[in-house]
This record gives C-alpha cells, sequence and structure tokens, in this order.
C-alpha cells in the first residue's frame, strides 16, 4: 500500500465520507459550504499519484483503483472544475431552500464521476458510473419546475436505459473471462476474439454513447443541462458527459483494428457534431445553445475515438482524453462564466465578455487557444480522408454556434446587476485561467507531438480558415429566419407516446384488477397446475 | 375394479366439484365449505394409496392413514379460523361476499 | 357383489356433495356437508381404517359441521346467499375442473405395481415401541414430530381465532353458545350425556394404544361434552384470559414437547422414547394431549371473547 | 444427500424448530407480562442456534442431519441442513431478531400489567412463524414440509388482521382462503407421489421418481399450490392488500421470509424429487410466469400511490427474479445445479431481496409513523423528519434495483450472466428492464422524500433504536453485494452425493 495508492482512495472516500455525514444534521445544514474541499484529495492524487494504484479488496473481489496517464489528466480536470463550481455553487446558492439536498446530491455524483477515471475492475467501474449517472438526477431536477421534472424524468428513464446497456454488454464481455470481476484491461484484452464480441461492443457503444449524448440519445442534454443550477450545470456538461468518454476509452479494444466499428463511431460521431450545431443556432437559451454545443463537441470525441479503432493508431486514448480535458475546462468556464456575466453590470460587461469570446472560441480551435491544440492534437488520427475534411468543417460548425451563443449572451443581463459577487468571480476566473494554460502546459506529456509545430503558419491557417467560414455561414444564417425548434428537438417524438404509454399503464391496472378477481385467479389456479404438469410429463 | 378404485375415482370427482365451488362461489363460508371437499377428496386419495399399501398383516398402510389423521385436524382449524375471520367481518360491517364494490366477481373484463 | 354397495355409496356420495355446492340455501350446504361427512366415514370404514372413520365422524363432520352450523345461524339474518356466476363463468370452471378430475383419475386408474407401502416397516418396529395400534405408533414415534408441530398449529389456530376478539373484548368470555331457549331435551341430555361421554372419550383415548382410538376422536367427543352442557346454559365458558384454561390448552403441547426433548437424555434423541417406559409415556402424552384438544376444540367452536373482561 | 445417521450436533436442529415453539406457548401459558421478554430471550437463543448450525455446517462440509426420533427414513423423519437451509436459517434469525428490536416500539406490553391483544398475538405468533419457518428449511418430508406450510399461514394471516379494520380483515380472508386452495393442492400432490413411491422422504424419492403422468402431475399440483403461496403473478391476488395492510413489523417479515418458504420447496421439488433432467417446456413456463411478474406487477407498483401498496407489489415482482433460475440452471454447463451461476444468483437473489424488503417495509412502517400517512405523493420533508430511515429505505432500493455495491446487484448480475451464458435472451431482456422499472418506482419515492416539507406539517419523534434496526438491514443487504461473483461453495454443501 503506497501513498499514491493511499491518495486515490482519498479522492473518492472524502467526498463519500462527506455524503454519509449529511446523516447528521449539524453537518447537513452547513455542507454546502464546504463542498469545495470534497475533490482535493483527487486533484492531487492527479498531480502526485500518477501511475499509482490501490487493491481496496483482493480477489476474487478484486475492487482495484489506478490511476493511468488518461484517467489522471481527466480527474485533474474534473476535480478543478468540482472544487471552482463547488465554492460557486456555495455562493451561487446561498439561502436558497434545499440547499443541504444539493450538497448530498452534488457530493455522491462528485463521487461517482470522479471513480469513474481511477477504477480499474469492471464491478467498480459500473458503480462509479450507476453514481455518477443516478445522483445527478437530484441535480437536474433541483429547481422544482414542471421543466425540471421533465427534464429528470427524461434524464432518469435515458440513463437506466443506459445502464441497462452497458451492465449487458459487460456481462458479455466478461463471460469469456476466467473468473468474476476481472479487471478492465484484462477482459478488453480479450475483446477481439471474445464470442459476443459484437453485440457486447454494440451495447457498450450505446450505452456510453447515450451518456455523451450521440444523436439520437442525446435528446436529455439539452433538457437537463440548462434546467440544473448554474455550477451544475458546468458540472453535468463540462465532468458528467465525460464518464461516457472515460467508458469508451476504457472499454473499446483500442489496440485492435477494428475497422467497420470505428467508422461507425467516425460516422455517428461526425454526424452528431453537425446534427448538434444545425439544432443548436435554432436555440435562444444561453444555456441550451451551451448544452447543444457540449453534444456537438463530444460527437468530435466520439469520432476521434472511432478513427483510432479504425487503424489501432496508438495514443489514441490519451489524444480523446486531451480533447476531451479541454473541452472539460472551457465548458465548465463558460457555464460559470454565465452567471458571472448575467451579475455583472455596464462597468466590468465588456471585460467579461471579452474572456468569454475567447473561451467560446476556443472550442471551434481559435490560434493560440488550448482549443487549437487540441484541434491540431487530434488532426493527425483522421488520415486525409473524407472524414478529415468533416472533422476540420465541424470547426467551422462550432465557430456559428459560438457566434450564436455570443450574441444571445450580449442580451443576457439581471437588471440592476453592478459587481458580481467575489464568490462566484474567481472561481469562474480560476477554471477560465486552467482551461487556457492547462492544456498547454500537459500537451507535450500527453500528445508526444512537437508543441512548436502547433504554432507554425500552417498550423495557424488550417485552424483560422474554418473559422473565418464559420463567421461568415453565420453572418448568412442570421439573414434567414431559423425555424424554432423545441429544447431535446425529437424528444417530441417521444412527447406523443406518452399517451400511449399512460393507456397501457391503465390496461396493467385494469389487467391486473381482472386478474385479481377471485373466479379468474382460481381458475388460473386450476389452468396452471393442468398446464404444467402436462408441460412435466411432455417434456421429460 | 377393486373398491380403492371405485372410491379413488370418487375423491377424483370430488376434489372437482369441490374444486368448482372454490372458484366460483361469491361468499367466502360456501368457498370453505367447498375448500374441505376438495380436502375429503384429497384425504381419500391417502385412503386409496393407504389401502392398496395393504402388507405385513395390515388392512391398509398406517402411515398415510395417519397423516389422514393429522390432515383432517390441520382442515378443521383452517376452517375455524376462516370462520372466526368472516364472522368478524360481518360484525365490523363489512359484506363477506368478496368483490363489490372495488372488485365486482364476475368473468366479464 | 360388495362393488354394487359401494358404488352406491359413491353416487351417494356425489349427490351429497353436488348439493353441498349447488345448494342455493347455505344452510342446506352445510347440512349437505355434514351428511357427506358421515357418508365419508363409512367410506373409511370400507377402506379398513377405523382410526380415520372415528376421526372423519368427530372431526371431520362432527365439529366442522357445528363451525359451520353456528356461522350459518349468524349470517343468516344478515347477509343474502351469494349466486354462483354467470353460465359462461360456470361452463369455463365446469370444464377445467372436470379436466383436474380426469387427471386425477387417470393417474387412480394406473396405480402402481406392486403397491408401494410402508406397512412392512411399520411392522417391523411395532415392538420396540410395545403399542398395537399401529397408527398411533406412526402418530407417536415415526412420524412423531408431524403430530407435535399439528398440536402447535391447533394453538396457533386458536391464537388466530382469539386475535379478532375487539380490543376491548381482550380477555373477556367468547358468545354464548347457549341456544335462545334450551329445549328440555337438551337440558336432560346435558346433565345425562356428559358422565357417559367423558367416559366413552377416555376409553378412546386409553384404548388408542393398541386398539382402533387414540387422541382425536377421546378429545372430540370430551369436547363434544363440554359443549353440550354449555348450549343447555349449564355452564359458562371461561374469560379467555383465565391462566388456568390457557395452561389446559398448552399442557399436552408442552408435555409432548418436554417428554421430546427428555429424550436426549433418557433415550436415544429427540422423542426417542426409553423402550422399557414407551408404553406408559406414549399414554400419558395422549392423555394430555387428549385433555388440551377437548379445550381447543370447543374454544375453537365458541369462537373469540365478546364480552369485555370481568373486573 | 441419505440421511441415514444423525450427524454430531444434530440437536441443534430440534431446537431451531422447538425453541420459538416452546417460547409461543410459554407466552400463551404465562399471559402477556413476560411476552415481549420471552420473545427476545427466544431470539436471541435461536440466533445462536442459527449461528451455530451455519458454522457447523461450514467447518465440517457436510450436511447436518438429524433423524427424529432415531427413526430412519422413510419410515421416519429426518431433519437436515445443508448449506442452503443453513443460510436460510441465519438469514431468517437475523431478520427476525432486527424486526424484534423494532416492534418493541410498537408491540410493548403496557406497564399496569392488563394484558392487551396486539402485543399478545403479534409476539406468540411471531414465534410460532419462526417455527415454521426453520421447519420448512430443515424439513426432508413432504408431509412435514406440509405442516410446515400450514403453521406458516396459520401464523401469517392473523398478522395481517392486526389492526382489525374492514379492509385487513377481507384482506386477511382472501389470504386465508387461496393459502388454503395452495395448501390442498400441495397435499394432493403428496397423496399422489405417496400413492405412486410409498415414501415422502425426499432424499429416498430422489432415486426413485420415474417421468410418468402420476409423477408429473402429482409435481404440478405441488409446484402450483406453493405458486399461489409464494403471489406468483397471476396468482398474487392476495398478496398486495395483505402485506399493505399489515402492520410494519409484520408485513416484514410477510414479505421477506414468508413467500420464500414455498420458494424453496419448489426449489427442492424441482432439483431434488423431480426425475432429471427436469422438463425444459415446464422450467420456462416457470420462468415465464416469472419474467411476467416482474414486468407486470413493477408497473403496477409503479402506478400505487401508497407506499405499503408499492412495496407489496415490488415483492411480487421481485419473487418473479427467483422463478428465472430453473431454464438459467438446467441450460447451464455445470456439472451439478448447485454449480452453477443461475442456482448462486437466484438463492443471493432471495437472500438479499430478504434484506431489502424487510428494511424496506420497517422503513416504510416507520416513515408512516413519523409523517402520520404513507401516500407517496406526500413524502416532503421525512428526510429531515427521520434521515436515518430514508437513507436505509434508500439503500435497500439500491439492492431492489439492483445497482452495485449492493447484493441485489450481483444477484442479477449472476442471473444476466447466466442467462447469457444459456443464450436466454429473453431472460437478459426482463431482467434488465426490471431493473429499470424497479429503479423508477424506488427513485419516486425516495424523491419524492427528499423534497421539502409541505407548510404546517407536524411529525412524530421516532426512537433512535428502531431506525437502527432498519439501518442495519438496509447495510446487511448491501454488505452481500461484496460477495464474489462465482459459485458459491458453501450452497453446495450436503448436495455432493446429488448427480
Amino acid at each position: 500500500m503506497t501513498a499514491a495508492g493511499l491518495l486515490i482512495a482519498a479522492s473518492v472516500a472524502l467526498p463519500l465520507l462527506m455524503a454519509l455525514a449529511c446523516l447528521w444534521p449539524a453537518f447537513r445544514d452547513r455542507a454546502a459550504d464546504w463542498l469545495v474541499i470534497a475533490p482535493l484529495p483527487a486533484l492531487l492524487a492527479a498531480l502526485l499519484a500518477r501511475g499509482g494504484s490501490i487493491v481496496v479488496a483482493p480477489p476474487p473481489l478484486r475492487l482495484t483503483l489506478a490511476l493511468d496517464d488518461v484517467g489522471a489528466m481527466l480527474l485533474g480536470g474534473a476535480a478543478l472544475l468540482w472544487a471552482a463550481a463547488g465554492a460557486y455553487a456555495g455562493s451561487y446558492l446561498r439561502g436558497q431552500p434545499g440547499l443541504a439536498r444539493f450538497a448530498v446530491w452534488w457530493l455522491l455524483t462528485l463521487t461517482g464521476s470522479l471513480g469513474c477515471f481511477i477504477v480499474a475492475d469492471m464491478t467498480s467501474f459500473y458503480l462509479a458510473f450507476s453514481v455518477a449517472s443516478l445522483a445527478a438526477y437530484g441535480l437536474v431536477s433541483f429547481e422544482g419546475s414542471t421543466r425540471a421534472q421533465r427534464a429528470g424524468r427524461v434524464y432518469m428513464a435515458l440513463a437506466l436505459l443506459g445502464e441497462a446497456f452497458i451492465l449487458l454488454g459487460f456481462v458479455m464481455l466478461a463471460i469469456g473471462a476466467p473468473q468474476g470481476n476481472p479487471l478492465i484491461r484484462d477482459a478488453v484484452a480479450l475483446f477481439p476474439a471474445a464470442p459476443l464480441r459484437d453485440p457486447a461492443l454494440a451495447l457498450l457503444i450505446l450505452g456510453f454513447g447515450l451518456k455523451m449524448g450521440l444523436v439520437p440519445l442525446h435528446v436529455w442534454m439539452p433538457l437537463a443541462h440548462p434546467v440544473a443550477p448554474m455550477p451544475a450545470s458546468a458540472a453535468l456538461s463540462g465532468i458528467i458527459v465525460k464518464a461516457g468518454v472515460i467508458g469508451l476509452i476504457r472499454f473499446l479494444p483500442l489496440e485492435a483494428a477494428l475497422p467497420g466499428w470505428g467508422a461507425t463511431l467516425v460516422g455517428a460521431g461526425l454526424f452528431t457534431a453537425f446534427y448538434a450545431v444545425a439544432v443548436g443556432v435554432t436555440q435562444t437559451q444561453v444555456k441550451t445553445v451551451l448544452a447543444y454545443s457540449t453534444v456537438s463537441q463530444m460527437g468530435v470525441v466520439a469520432a476521434v475515438l472511432g478513427a483510432g479503432l479504425m487503424t489501432a493508431a496508438p495514443g489514441t486514448a490519451l489524444l480523446a482524453g486531451f480533447y476531451a480535458l479541454h473541452h472539460l475546462l472551457v465548458k465548465g468556464a463558460l457555464f460559470l462564466g454565465v452567471g458571472v456575466v448575467m451579475a455583472t453590470g455596464p462597468r466590468h460587461r465588456k471585460l467579461v465578455l471579452a474572456v468569454m469570446a475567447v473561451l467560446a472560441l476556443s472550442l471551434a480551435g481559435l490560434p493560440l487557444t488550448s482549443g487549437a491544440l487540441a484541434k491540431y492534437a487530434v488532426k493527425p488520427l483522421f488520415g486525409d480522408g473524407l472524414a478529415a475534411t468533416f472533422a476540420t468543417l465541424s470547426a467551422a460548425g462550432s465557430t456559428v454556434l459560438m457566434l450564436h451563443f455570443l450574441r444571445l449572451l450580449g442580451g443576457a443581463a439581471k437588471p440592476g446587476a453592478e459587481t458580481p459577487p467575489a464568490g462566484i468571480v474567481w472561481p469562474w476566473a480560476v477554471v477560465a485561467l486552467a482551461a487556457f494554460a492547462g492544456p498547454w502546459a500537459i500537451f507535450g506529456g500527453a500528445t508526444a507531438l512537437p508543441l512548436a509545430a502547433s504554432l507554425g503558419a500552417k498550423a495557424l491557417w488550417a485552424a483560422l480558415w474554418p473559422i473565418g467560414l464559420g463567421a461568415v455561414l453565420w453572418a448568412g444564417l442570421r439573414v434567414l429566419r431559423l425555424p424554432a425548434v423545441p429544447e431535446g428537438d425529437v424528444i417530441v417524438l417521444a412527447d406523443r407516446l406518452a399517451p400511449v404509454v399512460a393507456r397501457a399503464g391503465d390496461a396493467v391496472e385494469q389487467a391486473d384488477g381482472w386478474l385479481r378477481r377471485w373466479p379468474v385467479a382460481g381458475m388460473m389456479l386450476a389452468g396452471l397446475a393442468a398446464g404444467l404438469s402436462v408441460l412435466l410429463w411432455a417434456g421429460s | 375394479m377393486t373398491p380403492a378404485t371405485l372410491y379413488g375415482l370418487c375423491a377424483a370427482a370430488l376434489v372437482a366439484i369441490g374444486l368448482f365451488g372454490l372458484i366460483l362461489h361469491p361468499t367466502p363460508l360456501r368457498k370453505v365449505i367447498s375448500f374441505n371437499l376438495i380436502g375429503s377428496g384429497t384425504f381419500l386419495f391417502f385412503g386409496i394409496a393407504a389401502r392398496r399399501g395393504a402388507a405385513a398383516g395390515f388392512l391398509g398402510d398406517p402411515v398415510p392413514q395417519a397423516m389422514v389423521i393429522t390432515g383432517i385436524v390441520v382442515a378443521f382449524a383452517a376452517t375455524a379460523l376462516a370462520v372466526a375471520l368472516l364472522l368478524r367481518m360481518l360484525e365490523a360491517g363489512a359484506p363477506t361476499v368478496d368483490g363489490p364494490p372495488e372488485q365486482p366477481d364476475d368473468l366479464s373484463p | 357383489m360388495s362393488l354394487v354397495v359401494d358404488l352406491f355409496m359413491v353416487l351417494l356420495i356425489l349427490t351429497s356433495a353436488v348439493w353441498t355446492v349447488l345448494a342455493r340455501d347455505r344452510r342446506d350446504a352445510v347440512i349437505a356437508f355434514i351428511v357427506l361427512g358421515l357418508q365419508l366415514s363409512l367410506v373409511w370404514m370400507r377402506l379398513m381404517a377405523v382410526d380415520v372413520a372415528l376421526t372423519e365422524a368427530a372431526v371431520g363432520g362432527g365439529a366442522t359441521g357445528l363451525v359451520l352450523l353456528r356461522a350459518c345461524a349468524r349470517l343468516q339474518p344478515v347477509e343474502a346467499e351469494g349466486r354462483l356466476p354467470g353460465l359462461r363463468a360456470q361452463i369455463a370452471a365446469g370444464l377445467l375442473c372436470a379436466g383436474v378430475g380426469v387427471a386425477l383419475a387417470a393417474v387412480i386408474l394406473a396405480p402402481a405395481a406392486p403397491a408401494p407401502s410402508l406397512a412392512p416397516a411399520v411392522a417391523a418396529h411395532m415392538d420396540e415401541v410395545g403399542l398395537k395400534n399401529p397408527v398411533t405408533v406412526v402418530l407417536l414415534a415415526y412420524r412423531a414430530l408431524d403430530t407435535l408441530l399439528e398440536k402447535v398449529v391447533l394453538v396457533l389456530g386458536l391464537i388466530g381465532v382469539w386475535a379478532l376478539a375487539p380490543d376491548l373484548f381482550w380477555g373477556g368470555r367468547p358468545a354464548s353458545l347457549r341456544a335462545a331457549s334450551p329445549s328440555g331435551t337438551l337440558t336432560f341430555l346435558a346433565r345425562v350425556l356428559p358422565p357417559v361421554g367423558v367416559l366413552i372419550g377416555v376409553y378412546l383415548v386409553w384404548n388408542g394404544a393398541d386398539h382402533p382410538g387414540g387422541t382425536f376422536q377421546g378429545g372430540t367427543v370430551l369436547a363434544a361434552m363440554w359443549l353440550l352442557v354449555m348450549m343447555a346454559g349449564l355452564g359458562e365458558l371461561p374469560e379467555t384470559r383465565a391462566l388456568r384454561l390457557r395452561r389446559l390448552v398448552a399442557v399436552g403441547p408442552a408435555l409432548f414437547i418436554a417428554v421430546g426433548l427428555a429424550g436426549f437424555w433418557m433415550a436415544d434423541g429427540f422423542l426417542s422414547y426409553p423402550p422399557e417406559y414407551a408404553k406408559p409415556i406414549i399414554v400419558a402424552v395422549e392423555v394430555a394431549l387428549a385433555l388440551s384438544i377437548a379445550v381447543i376444540l370447543g374454544l375453537m367452536v365458541a369462537g373469540p371473547a365478546a364480552k369485555e373482561p370481568e373486573r | 444427500m441419505m440421511a441415514d445417521a444423525t450427524t454430531p450436533g444434530g440437536g441443534l436442529l430440534v431446537l431451531a424448530l422447538m425453541l420459538p415453539a416452546v417460547g409461543m406457548l410459554a407466552i400463551f401459558a404465562l399471559g402477556l407480562r413476560h411476552a415481549e421478554r420471552i420473545a427476545h430471550a427466544t431470539l436471541l437463543a435461536g440466533l445462536a442456534v442459527a449461528l451455530a448450525v451455519a458454522v457447523k455446517v461450514g467447518q465440517s462440509g457436510q450436511a447436518m442431519t438429524y433423524l427424529i426420533g432415531g427413526w430412519r427414513p422413510p419410515l421416519g423423519i429426518a431433519l437436515q441442513a445443508d448449506g442452503l437451509s443453513a443460510v436460510l436459517m441465519v438469514m431468517t434469525a437475523v431478520i427476525l431478531c432486527a424486526v424484534g428490536v423494532f416492534a418493541r416500539g410498537s408491540f410493548s406490553s403496557p406497564r399496569d400489567g392488563a394484558e392487551t391483544r396486539r402485543p399478545f398475538v403479534f409476539w406468540s405468533l411471531f414465534l410460532g412463524l419462526w417455527s415454521a419457518l426453520n421447519c420448512a428449511w430443515l424439513a426432508r418430508d413432504l408431509f412435514s414440509l406440509f405442516v410446515a406450510l400450514e403453521l406458516l399461514t396459520f401464523s401469517a394471516v392473523p398478522l395481517v388482521c392486526l389492526d382489525g379494520s374492514r379492509e385487513t380483515l377481507r384482506a386477511a380472508l382472501r389470504y386465508l382462503l387461496f393459502a388454503l386452495a395452495g395448501s390442498v393442492l400441495y397435499l394432493m400432490g403428496t397423496g399422489l407421489i405417496y400413492g405412486a413411491y410409498g415414501t415422502m422422504d425426499i432424499a429416498t424419492l430422489h432415486h426413485l421418481t420415474r417421468a410418468d403422468w402420476a409423477t408429473s402431475l402429482a409435481l404440478g399440483l405441488m409446484i402450483v399450490g406453493l405458486m399461489a403461496k409464494a403471489a406468483l403473478f397471476p396468482l398474487h391476488l392476495w398478496l398486495p392488500p395483505a402485506h399493505a395492510g399489515a402492520p410494519a413489523a409484520a408485513s416484514a417479515v410477510l414479505s421477506a421470509l414468508v413467500v420464500k418458504a414455498p420458494f424453496v420447496l419448489i426449489l427442492r421439488l424441482w432439483f431434488e424429487v423431480a426425475p432429471q433432467p427436469a422438463s425444459t417446456p415446464a422450467g420456462a413456463m416457470l420462468a415465464g410466469l416469472g419474467a411476467a411478474s416482474i414486468l407486470f406487477c413493477s408497473v403496477m407498483a409503479l402506478r400505487q400511490a401508497r407506499l405499503k401498496l408499492m412495496i407489496a407489489y415490488s415483492t411480487v415482482a421481485q419473487v418473479g427474479y427467483l422463478f428465472l433460475v430453473f431454464p438459467l440452471v438446467m441450460g447451464s454447463a455445470a456439472v451439478t445445479p448447485w454449480e452453477s451461476v443461475g442456482w448462486t444468483g437466484g438463492v443471493l437473489q432471495l437472500v438479499s431481496h430478504a434484506f431489502a424488503k424487510a428494511a424496506m417495509f420497517l422503513a416504510a412502517g416507520l416513515i408512516a409513523e413519523a409523517l402520520g400517512h404513507d401516500r407517496i405523493a406526500d413524502l416532503g420533508g421525512a428526510a429531515k423528519a427521520v434521515p436515518v430511515t430514508v437513507a436505509a429505505f434508500a439503500l435497500a432500493g439500491l439492492s431492489l434495483m439492483g445497482l452495485p455495491p449492493a447484493g441485489g446487484f450481483i444477484a442479477k448480475l449472476m442471473l444476466l450472466t447466466a442467462a447469457v451464458e444459456t443464450a436466454n435472451w429473453w431472460i437478459a431482456a426482463t431482467i434488465l428492464a426490471g431493473g429499470i422499472l424497479a429503479a423508477t418506482y424506488v427513485f419516486r419515492v425516495v424523491g419524492s422524500a427528499l423534497a421539502e416539507a409541505p407548510e404546517g406539517a407536524g411529525t412524530t419523534a421516532i426512537a433512535r433504536s428502531r431506525e437502527l434496526a432498519v439501518l442495519a438491514l438496509a447495510l446487511i443487504a448491501v454488505a452481500l453485494g461484496f460477495l464474489p461473483l462465482q459459485p458459491f461453495d458453501y450452497l453446495a454443501i450436503g448436495r455432493g452425493g446429488m448427480p
């Protein structure tokens, strides 16, 4: 048991203990003020304990935590954002009713989401993933409004569906493993030759893709992310979706070339990237636009992973992780920043908006920003074909969407706002800074690409022209009248199903009433006895 | 055909008749009586087995006979409990006929 | 020849059975059921199972019939008869039940040959117990556990019946069994029969060790005598909180368990008896059981407490 | 394994059977003043016996056997504790002890010494029930098992209508009548078995049974009779009102333990009495009913407005999972059924559901006591009033949903694995769908309990010891999730001799 191992264990243990401590009223009432410290062990672990591992329970349980490079990268980013958003929440939500409840859900979600990055065995992964998914329900539905409740219901239904996909996928994956609960590494090594490889892969992609918001499984995201309180939106859109990313990174057999599956993932990812932009520009709510942007960006990440899977390109996991980290920090800063903008009066408004503009365009790969680095890093994976073209064009899409966002943001303000409270400014500033500087700091270690080349004229041009194209497109779009697409777009189709579901429920209830009549049940009793006897007789 | 076989067929008929009453009678008292009919038929199955198993100088196998005695007593206790329950329902003002109003006891869906 | 008698018997039984189910009036149904009980005890005689015949007559027909009759009396003024549901349901249920009947008949018509039996095994070990009635030996030795548990069932059943008393009446007397105006005959019988009945009951218990008869039959006769006295208004039912009554109920099962546990020290283990004392021990247990059974049966017929306990 | 002789320490099995019965008689004969004390003393002693049996079975790796009166089956009756029985005994004892602690609050004897109905009836039947359960776990004789089932019914029914309200009386009568119908079918089956084989001893029958019509009909009648007592869909008419109407302490025992006894008997009939290999279509039929139970009654649970009714419907759904094991075990490549993942998963589901459901019903009882009602929609403020209880409910819910790290997760994972291994895709789909539905109905309650209290809603204080008893059960349900994912050797103890 090493110090590194203990630090890794502490990164999930501390938030979990804090959640448990909420059973104690004295702590519960003040828990919201302490949210900032919950992810600190994880932050330390990401900085100091890379490569460490700890076996929490020996075989046959095999509960194992381990921190590899991609895990550490995402863990660090997530922990930083959790800490900042936690501090932000303490100030932003002060005095709101139900704050203690919010803290409990927050801590549980945090535990699960950080756990996803460090667990090394399959059961623990499923545990961490489930905790993150399900506890986030409490954050989504926190406001209690009709809109929040609907979002919560849709979120829950799809999250549970995703869980089911993943569980079945895991079972199929583990069926070839010699013992119960194998390490993820061992199970995935057997994957390419597993008898149920294809259905298992399909289920895992569906399950994790749902969490990342691959179209058409994205419908919950534009509903759920905007209704949560601002810091929770930041965590949901920045961090929780990464549970899907880390899931794909961990479970796709990236070291074995599976061109068919890779191409499927690239196609689904790129389609998602453009689809989300197309719907996103029709939205009128600031936070909804950001949510669609997350869908779009996650599409790019899926495409990156798919491209890597096609050719078994080395380093795919790290590159995808790097891209995801960049999105995590930028999206977190953007959501936190929306709150700051709203609370800022005319005096400092320009400054805040300027920072937000850089952050937003960083998602499109604005040269010299961390976004450009991220795009630069994943570009070689796509090669030179059609996929590469589309991947590049997706930056133009992001530009359109982000310009749309900035325009909406410019008009958003709370009346009478003057100086935003320090409690929400500095967390935002910290995350924004990390979003700019962080990827630069770790670029070399993460990607093994020469940093200098990313600053060359060729790279700058490659980053710049899609943004220019995007700007032109955006200007063109402003002339058009865009249709009003409801949040969650195709979810409205599911709404039509609601009466059908309700009727089915009524039918079940009626059937139950009928079956529970004595004569019916009595006849069932006699009939089943006769039927079972006949089957026992005929079948043997 | 031996008497045992004949009474065995009679037992089968008793079970069928009792089952019919148990399924269809809406009042608990008649259900209890029907249950006792099925029980009587069931006990006769043991009796047939006992009679057919006559051996070792016994005119019937005593083991199933002993089981029937136990069974009869248990059936009595069940009847007494059920009757006490339905009388208590009567006192509490609940209709003992099961079903209405929340669950009419007919077959129409 | 005798088969004709049997066939006639079967027809009688089926008639009673059908009448029991189809009678409009619940009282008719109960009476048909009691008649059926008596017919069945004749069948048990035909099947050479005298012990069962006695039990069926005493408990199956007698005590059960009494319980049902009392229920009828209470229901009659209050509640309408239920009707069987419509023809469609009757046909469906009828076909189903007929199917079950045929399935059972098929088993009866294809008996295992040779018929399996534990009779030789029972006979082989009778000496070790020292009684001559094989059914009693099975009940109190080979399968004593069943018998013991079934006594526990009876006590639980009594608790279940008592549990139905309203809170206010807990511990009080059950509803009086006394007939509205006891006829002279009833009173006369209640004065004359009990001494004889008690004698018969004791005899049945005592006799059960070696001849047909036993605890249930004896206990039921004793219970019947007790109930007769109550119905004639010659005595009152005791309060259910009376500890003496409770101990009478418990004494049989308790002694049985105690003897069983004593077997750990005195014989080969639980519910085994030291060979030389087997018979007296079993008879003692039977007497205690008969007493408890008499009280339990009587109390179950009487029902839960229906009056406030007296101060 | 043939029960040839009493094994050392076999007397413990007798104690397990008789201690509660003696306690019950003592309460009856001595009156209420001592009821609670007698019950608690019996609980402690019985727990010790159960643990001793479990340890002894584990140490020897052999089943414990006791021949009553020294008579060998088929003439006599044998008690036997194999690995499964030992696990069930410990499960029963632990749950009853927790319920015993819980019930002190609601069934305490009055101080002034006058006997009252509710405590007297509760404690005496509570012990009677224990005797019945231990008998069901230990007896190896079909007729003794019949008596055990009757003991169970007679103890359970009056508990249902302890309140004496019209609805509960009616529920109790329905329960009694349907249970009796089940019993009589079971008894009919045993009669046919005796007619065919001349014995009731399970171990003897194991080597005798033939696949003829008499045996098939006997088994069909017995299994369906037991299904009625286990309330498997579509024979569940009696369960929801009965389990919802009983006092919480009784509901917990009924839902957690009582419905399990008939299922365990079905397991024994299927794997130990029925001629092997058992009929595949019949196994599929049982699993089909189980699947229908899961889906149908989960939807019903979702639509209930009252918490206790919801939990009761959830019991029917969860019992459905148990019936999935038949095709999963039969299709497995394991040498004996008890070495298959499906069997282990089924037993684990039984045990973890018992703990989780007991915790849930007790928690529902405390919530209802604290708030004065159990309408799911108005549970706001519960989390503030009884935080430990709501946490216990949520933990127990975790197990029902089949989420890690709870016992229900491991159970469902094993069943799922078995379903995938045997290519029973419809069973896999049902398990997953059932999990989603369970999560939905549990979340509905937890979400409502976490909401703010409505204005002016008063709450009643709850004794901390009772909350902790509930939490303990929920924690055990969760702790079961830390069992390794593989067939357990313990559950196969005592089955070596059976092919």
